[in-house]
């Protein structure tokens, strides 16, 4: 997908980026989610993310959004259309909202002053006073005039917003269906009266509509974790996670599961270790500090070899941090957070709708191999609403090495072929066994016995290495002597990257992992073959992912760390400059 | 305690007391196998085994009576536990023979005054003469544990000092 | 339960193999013979039985049995048992703690377990002091209890377990002494039974660092009076009795928390909906 | 220090090892740590492990000794001299204690049976009726029996050995020593009429006898605490670290400071920050799992800028693993622990007397630095007790940047040239600032403003990477072309191993790393010019500090990683071997 | 305190010029209003108050405060609070916290606070929900309430903090309303003055997501007895109120745990003989 810079103003665009903001009140995160839904009837591609303050209520807001006609990997560089509804405290978002002179921004008159970024990038601007015109319609709204604006300049058909309105404020009643309406009638009008349109290309009306479902990462996550198998959850909320439990909450209980909501987090993993120990696939979601709480005993669902699978949606770090921002930074504690020798698995979506891919995978993986799974997801993946299409069914769900009918001389920890053990289920005549975090024996005896610790130690690091992981340890796209080298949520901007060097006819590959580790170092070293340069791409300070790629296999002889904390995200066009800058 | 109203209970309880008894002296034994004391392993080991022959004598007894399948729960039983159990409390890593007879000593009187008694309250005729035979048994047992005692004079008093210092192994 | 009613099973089928690394004179010999006893009366199969436990020499128990165990962390064992059996309603799933254990570090999880009333049975050996780590104050340690960690003594006055699981909720609250093993068994039969969150503490001797305690078993005594079912009123008379009372103090009537888990109402397909524009 | 196999079995030896193995009730512990005690009153260097069966009490116990009268670094290959007080259960100890044909063994006929490891050595036996004899004397115990045939073997000077006796028996009463010394006299006279001298070197008796301090590893990290002016700790016990908390509770009262038991490690590493945050010197101790639930606050403290010292004395790992044993597997936790980037010191001590040093240096640095320091001790540096020479004393104190005195327009968290901000200790006016986990402006502020993240991120990593270290970074010595790169407990083998190569003409260096992180990338490339191979040891499954090199710095072309976990130390003439091998 | 005692300080002294990112309506602007008029009724410098506070809207506090302040990590400020006091007695600590921080993950440090009884003081912040994370129940949430992480409420007992604070030994319980911030200034003035750990609970009302609680300034009233100086009175008395009974309930008399720290009777070096041989 290339840059919407790359277009002609009065072309319609491959793609469109447009942010609506407006302080406490205002509606402008509505007016984006309703945007967001009408194209996506439309049969278009679209990503959403919010930017606030710190308040946590009426604070500055900023709706930020993307579509297209083709898949969309990533927010673009920089917005095509600036709507606000007022201006204060809108200078908070000026790093996020990049403008140019091929920006078009729209202002209300009586929305206070236009912060500098406006006039310093040379935008094209336009003034419709949403206010007063809202005031006009009885309860019209000023976010809904806004909504007609930017459906008006982007040429998006409306009849599909009208079917939002009515199916989001229908509970409402008709007058405030009314009201919008006419508000968002009034909007188009004033985009029609200016010269300032955007338009977006966008499917022929005639084809038949393309289906898109809607969708957030958290909530992809949670339908990835029941696709999988999982039937038990246990957490304690923590932003930005939150939403993957309010939306395995209801969901958990209708296919004949639970969640529970533990006193913190040290709770959520034991109660989930011990439904996973009665059988049950289970699973917890929090991020960077909860996860902090949960190491000492992810290291005992490793030892005693209790599948789990705990999702971490990053957020700025260290500490505190930022929670509502996004970061890579949590690979260092995913990978090696554990006290001992404490191999575990670690993956990371690759895109919004891959949350549910990549959870239901770790559901298998950590199922197959009794071993927890921690799933690096980020704030960016799991709060930003994607229109995509309806992920593939895939075949991948937890079905554990278990022991179901009586035996005899069990022995829990045996050594087997595989290094997996078959696993008594408690209600198994004869399979009695105590899982223990104490190193043991075969039969799960405490010992200290060099003989048996090296022994389990080395049955829990074969059965995650010797695992056949298939095709999906990571996305690989293109070819060419340079590589950009990515994972998790920075996928999407070296996609689109990889994609522009292309369409300029400059061949690079994208090698983008979703199985972190164990990092499979062949099929690594076969994807890099040929390639002189690398560059490693990733949100973190230090460049976590850089340092734990040196540390686990050999790169080509150029490599360069392109790293950066939070919270803003590396955008296509750094990652694109990067390369083209090195091959010069 | 004394409300057995019947051989077959009586026969329960008797059986019980010696199965009991066979459990507890094997856990002394492990205890001290664990503990690296194989003295009073043997030792533990062979009055399990003992007790475990009287047992078995009690159940042969059982096949004419009518015995009631008892749940533990339902055992009538004076103290706070069996009486010719030894209680845990009173054991010791560094032990001798000395102080474990003096333990089977006191779990043989114990095992006798619950026979004692019994026979001495009980009404039935047949209750009182197998209440008796138990009792006159006990009554053996306490006999040969005190001479077997007579081989052991009382250790010092420093018998459980150990000079090393306990360890933590979690 | 069916397997169960149809097999009589005796105390010596809960009882596994592995051999115990108590000191020879410890409490928990005697409650590890509780347990079983406790089991075999109640009949239900060993198979169907978790014990679950955290990190201490009370904490050892779950391998002796010859039920599932689970020897987790250190203080997390309620919050392990909570899920089991919330996943697992149909087991029967025993705790087993010590006063560290679950009152130091697990203390949190004591409070949410109580208030969360799920139906298991929590046991804690209290010996007033941390054994497996040689010989430091625990919470119920008394104030002026010399050791090399708080020389002295800490000063601080010890923590009052039944109390605080009476004011947080527990469904049946007790107090029993390891030397007194068919007292404890039969206790812990009850609990066992009572439907929700059952706490019994077993007051049981650390012969090696806690020699003193060895005189418990002249000090204790059976609670003069009848159990309650009002908190309130449980909970003044245990805040001013001396410690040694023994018996069942608290039975309650709250409903335990059990999700209805295991019968789907929808297919997993239907969830999908909802993202479908 | 060669290995005692290399002397002729007449002539006085450079080294003597011996163990002392019995069950429960014994004594061999305490015979071992006499014998331990009157070597250091003859001058001579020593250290002393254990090692113990899983009870509590009554366990079969096995102590582990060796002398020189040169400085030791770690234990011998293999064992001169088994006294076996009884033998049951002492096969449990067959991988710890070698014995090979020149091995002596002492046992007693009524002590069991002798287990297969001896007759397979090959090593002389010879028997003493220990426990008959000890029956004869009243109030005589068979341990000093044995330590009497150890002084005989040994050729120790008596009269120190009849010193510590009164020293340590002299409370018991004139009976108690009475008994003690004529059981030694009898012992001794066993071991006279035996033909299976172990003579050790010893400093001439004429010659004034050098001062010995006698120390574990814990002891000497609370020593060094204490001189680098730490005068608040709160911890929570746990093995094997719960020493230095028993040594410091009374010691920190001396010197007018307080240690406070914690509920658990939240609440210790809380307790700790809070009163460093109040302005005094503090420190906690714990081991692997305590140092998984700092991790949350550990990195509060990184965020926050509070100068902390957390020593984990690491056992056997994952979860509760093998805690009475050692191993290096918490590097992991310890450098890469957190979430989101949380840059901190990680040092670790190079022998039993160097954990006084590298405690008190990390005091320094931690409040020079306002970071938090992890001390890597473990079990082995932690409860071994070893003879040494009186650590030097240093001048490293803590020295906080602090404001004292009433200032204005404070900034808590100014850039400054040195990336250090004074800190302003509560009571001082004009100070107050909240300290925050959450990312912030100079003044403390929360933000979440990519520029506030950035300078702070940078901030916290330059301070501690820009600092200067001076030579304490690593002991180096030797030269040559190979190299053997090692940290923290295995720098005693490593040591021993280069010394032996040395004696054999071949050149080998040995660079070992006391400061972990951040790792003094350019110092090493200088201390490994000219290098072409470089063996890397450590006590891990993974290879832990190899993988940690490899992601930090570049290595020369051949490198070796030479690493197993625990139990077993991995010993002088392993790596000796592995150098030799490979030269060949 | 000579300080204090020369200077005569205001409210305002005790404010920053940080501005609160609360909800307009929030009952946590009155509660901030009433922590500064407490110290300034009391009178202590404001740079020897330390304020500490974990994570939640409440616990936004300290930098809202002109004192020194520590908004640490979520559930921990209790153990913070206490290593701070202990290492600096001379300074005034306060705790500020929510019901999700401080009876949720932070449980474990309030049970061993009260027993500690190290002399600070603990207000908690209770708005019966998770205010910053969007309204999730918390531990003293009506078993009913509806959310989206639960719904149709957890069916689990609330939480009785004043109680669990009685039960484990706080030296001084009180329970005010934030809505009466002069009655809340007068209880905190006592609450700091009191030796030993002092609870203070406020019923602080979140306006975004319980709008219901705007109603408590209804529903609040006095205690209608004295305050007392047994525990297990108090406590029975509050086990059966009805959670709005606003005043001191509890008064104790037990000594602060205060360990002596800074008076050195031996030199370093000193320390050193038991190591020379
Ligand atoms: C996280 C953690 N901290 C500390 C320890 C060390 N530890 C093991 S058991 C124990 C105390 C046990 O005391 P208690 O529960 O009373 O058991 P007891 O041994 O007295 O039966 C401690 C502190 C640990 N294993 N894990
Ligand atoms: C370890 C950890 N877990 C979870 C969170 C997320 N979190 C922040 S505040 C909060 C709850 C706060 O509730 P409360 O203490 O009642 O404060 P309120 O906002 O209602 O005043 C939670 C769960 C966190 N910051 N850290
Ligand atoms: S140390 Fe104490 S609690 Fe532990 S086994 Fe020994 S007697 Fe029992
Ligand atoms: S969310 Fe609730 S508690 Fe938080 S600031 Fe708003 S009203 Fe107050
Ligand atoms: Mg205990
Ligand atoms: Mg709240």
């Amino acid at each position: 997908m290339s840059s919407s810079k790359r277009n002609d103003a009065g072309n319609p665009r491959q793609s469109v980026s447009i942010a609506i903001v407006g302080s406490g009140g205002t509606g402008a995160l509505t007016a984006g989610a309703m945007l967001l839904e009408a194209a996506g009837r439309v049969g278009l591609y679209g990503l959403m993310t919010r930017s606030v303050g710190p308040q946590i209520r009426g604070g500055e807001a900023a709706a930020l959004l993307r579509f297209s006609a083709q898949p969309l990997a990533c927010m673009g560089d920089s917005y095509d259309l600036l709507i606000a509804i007022d201006w204060r405290n809108a200078d908070r978002f000026a790093a996020e909202i990049a403008l140019t002179k091929d920006s078009v921004v729209i202002g209300d008159p009586r929305g206070g002053d236009m912060p500098e970024m406006v006039p310093e990038s040379g935008a094209r601007t336009a003034e419709i006073a949403m206010k007063a015109l809202a005031k006009d319609i009885p309860g019209g709204r000023q976010n809904m005039i806004a909504l007609g604006v930017a459906v008006g300049l982007l040429g998006l058909p409306e009849a599909d917003l009208f079917a939002v309105i009515e199916k989001q404020l229908g509970k409402k009643g008709d007058e405030a269906v009314t009201a919008s309406k006419a508000a968002i009638e009034v909007g188009l009008a004033e985009a029609a009266k200016l010269d300032h349109a955007v338009p977006l290309s966008v499917p022929s009306a005639n084809a038949e509509k393309p289906e898109r479902w809607m969708i957030t990462g958290n909530e992809a996550a949670g339908m990835g974790a029941i696709r999988g198998g999982i039937r038990f959850a246990a957490a304690y909320p923590i932003t930005p996670a939150t939403e993957i439990l309010e939306w395995l909450a209801p969901a958990l209980t209708k296919v004949g599961g639970v969640l529970v909501q533990a006193e913190d987090e040290l709770a959520s993993i034991n109660m989930v270790i011990g439904a996973s120990f009665g059988g049950k696939p289970s699973l917890t979601a929090t991020s960077g500090p909860g996860l902090a709480l949960m190491i000492e005993s992810l290291g005992l669902a490793t030892a005693a070899e209790i599948p789990i699978v705990v999702v971490d949606v990053m957020r700025g770090g260290p500490s505190t941090g930022i929670p509502t921002k996004s970061e890579q930074s949590d690979l260092n504690i995913a990978i090696h957070g554990c006290h001992g020798d404490a191999p575990h698995l670690v993956l990371a979506p690759l895109s919004v709708g891959d949350c549910l891919f990549t959870t239901q995978w770790a559901a298998h993986l950590a199922e197959a191999m009794q071993a927890p799974a921690v799933v690096l997801s980020d704030q960016f993946l799991g709060q930003t609403r994607a229109l995509i299409e309806r992920p593939a069914d895939v075949a991948f769900i937890a079905q554990r090495a278990a022991v179901t009918e009586a035996v005899n001389d069990y022995r829990r920890y045996a050594l087997t072929a595989e290094a997996v053990s078959p696993m008594a289920i408690p209600g198994v005549a004869g399979g009695q066994y105590t899982a223990d975090g104490l190193t043991h024996d075969e039969a799960g005896t405490p010992s200290s016995a060099a003989g048996h610790h090296e022994a389990q130690l080395d049955k829990r690091r074969d059965k995650i290495e010797t695992f056949t992981y298939g095709d999906h340890w990571a996305d690989i796209e293109g070819e060419g002597e340079v590589a950009v080298l990515t994972w998790g949520s920075l996928t999407g901007p070296a996609r689109e990257a990889v994609a522009r060097l292309a369409e300029d006819g400059i061949k690079a590959r994208l090698v983008a992992l979703r199985l972190i580790a164990p990092l499979q170092v062949e099929q690594l070293a076969t994807a890099l073959a040929g390639c002189k340069r690398v560059l490693v791409v990733e949100q973190t300070h230090s460049g976590q992912f850089y340092r734990y790629l040196r540390s686990m296999c050999d790169l080509p002889d150029e490599v360069r760390a392109f790293h950066r904390a939070g919270p803003l995200q590396i955008r296509p066009s750094e990652i694109d400059a990067q390369i083209r800058e090195w091959r010069s | 305690m004394t409300n057995l109203t019947n051989i077959g209970d009586l026969l329960a309880h008797a059986y019980q007391i010696e199965i009991e008894a066979v459990e507890r002296y094997q856990m002394l034994a492990d205890q001290m196998e664990v503990h690296n004391n194989s003295e009073l392993e043997k030792l533990f080991r062979k009055l399990a085994y003992h007790e475990g022959q009287h047992a078995e004598e009690i159940r042969t007894q059982m096949t004419d009576a009518n015995v009631p399948e008892l749940k533990p729960g339902e055992f009538r039983w004076a103290g706070p536990d069996s009486p010719e159990a030894v209680d845990l409390g009173d054991i010791h890593y560094m032990m001798t023979p000395w102080h474990a007879l003096q333990l089977a000593l006191k779990a043989e009187q114990q095992a006798f005054a619950f026979f004692d008694e019994f026979r001495r309250s009980a009404s039935d005729p047949d209750i009182k003469r197998l209440a008796d035979e138990f009792a006159e048994e006990e009554e053996e047992h306490v006999a040969m544990v005190l001479k077997e005692l007579e081989k052991y004079p009382e250790p010092d008093d420093d018998w459980d000092d150990d000079p090393d210092p306990p360890v933590s192994p979690e | 339960m069916s397997k169960a009613q149809a097999v009589a099973y005796k105390q010596g089928d809960y009882k596994s193999k592995v051999k115990p690394i108590w000191c020879p004179g410890c409490g928990d010999y005697h409650v590890l013979i509780s347990i079983t006893r406790a089991l075999a009366e109640i009949g239900v199969a060993p198979e169907d039985v978790a014990v679950i436990s955290g990190i201490g020499c009370s904490s050892r128990i779950p391998a002796y049995t010859n039920c599932y165990g689970f020897h987790g962390v250190h203080g997390r064992s309620l919050a392990l048992a909570a899920g089991l059996k919330v996943a697992r309603p149909d087991l029967t799933v025993l705790i087993t703690s010590g006063d560290g254990d679950g009152f130091s570090i697990g203390g949190n999880h004591f409070l949410h377990a109580c208030r969360r009333n799920v139906d298991m049975t929590y046991i804690v050996m209290d010996n007033r002091v941390y054994g497996m780590t040689k010989g430091q104050p625990s919470p119920t340690t008394e104030p002026d209890w010399d050791s090399a960690l708080s020389p002295g003594g800490t000063g601080l006055r010890p923590f009052h377990p039944l109390v605080i699981a009476l004011a947080s909720g527990a469904n049946f609250v007790a107090r029993t002494f390891s030397g007194d093993p068919n007292g404890t068994a039969r206790v812990l039969v009850e609990a066992i039974r009572h439907p929700g969150f059952s706490f019994v503490e077993i007051l049981s001797p650390c012969v090696t660092f806690r020699p003193d305690e060895k005189e418990w078993k002249n000090m204790v005594h059976t609670a003069p009076v009848e159990p309650t079912d009002d908190a309130a009123r449980a909970a003044r008379r245990i805040m001013t009795d001396d410690g040694f009372n023994l018996g069942v103090l608290y039975r309650g009537h709250r409903a335990p928390y059990q999700p209805e888990i295991g019968t789907a109402s929808v297919d997993v397909a239907d969830l999908e909906e909802a993202f479908l524009l």
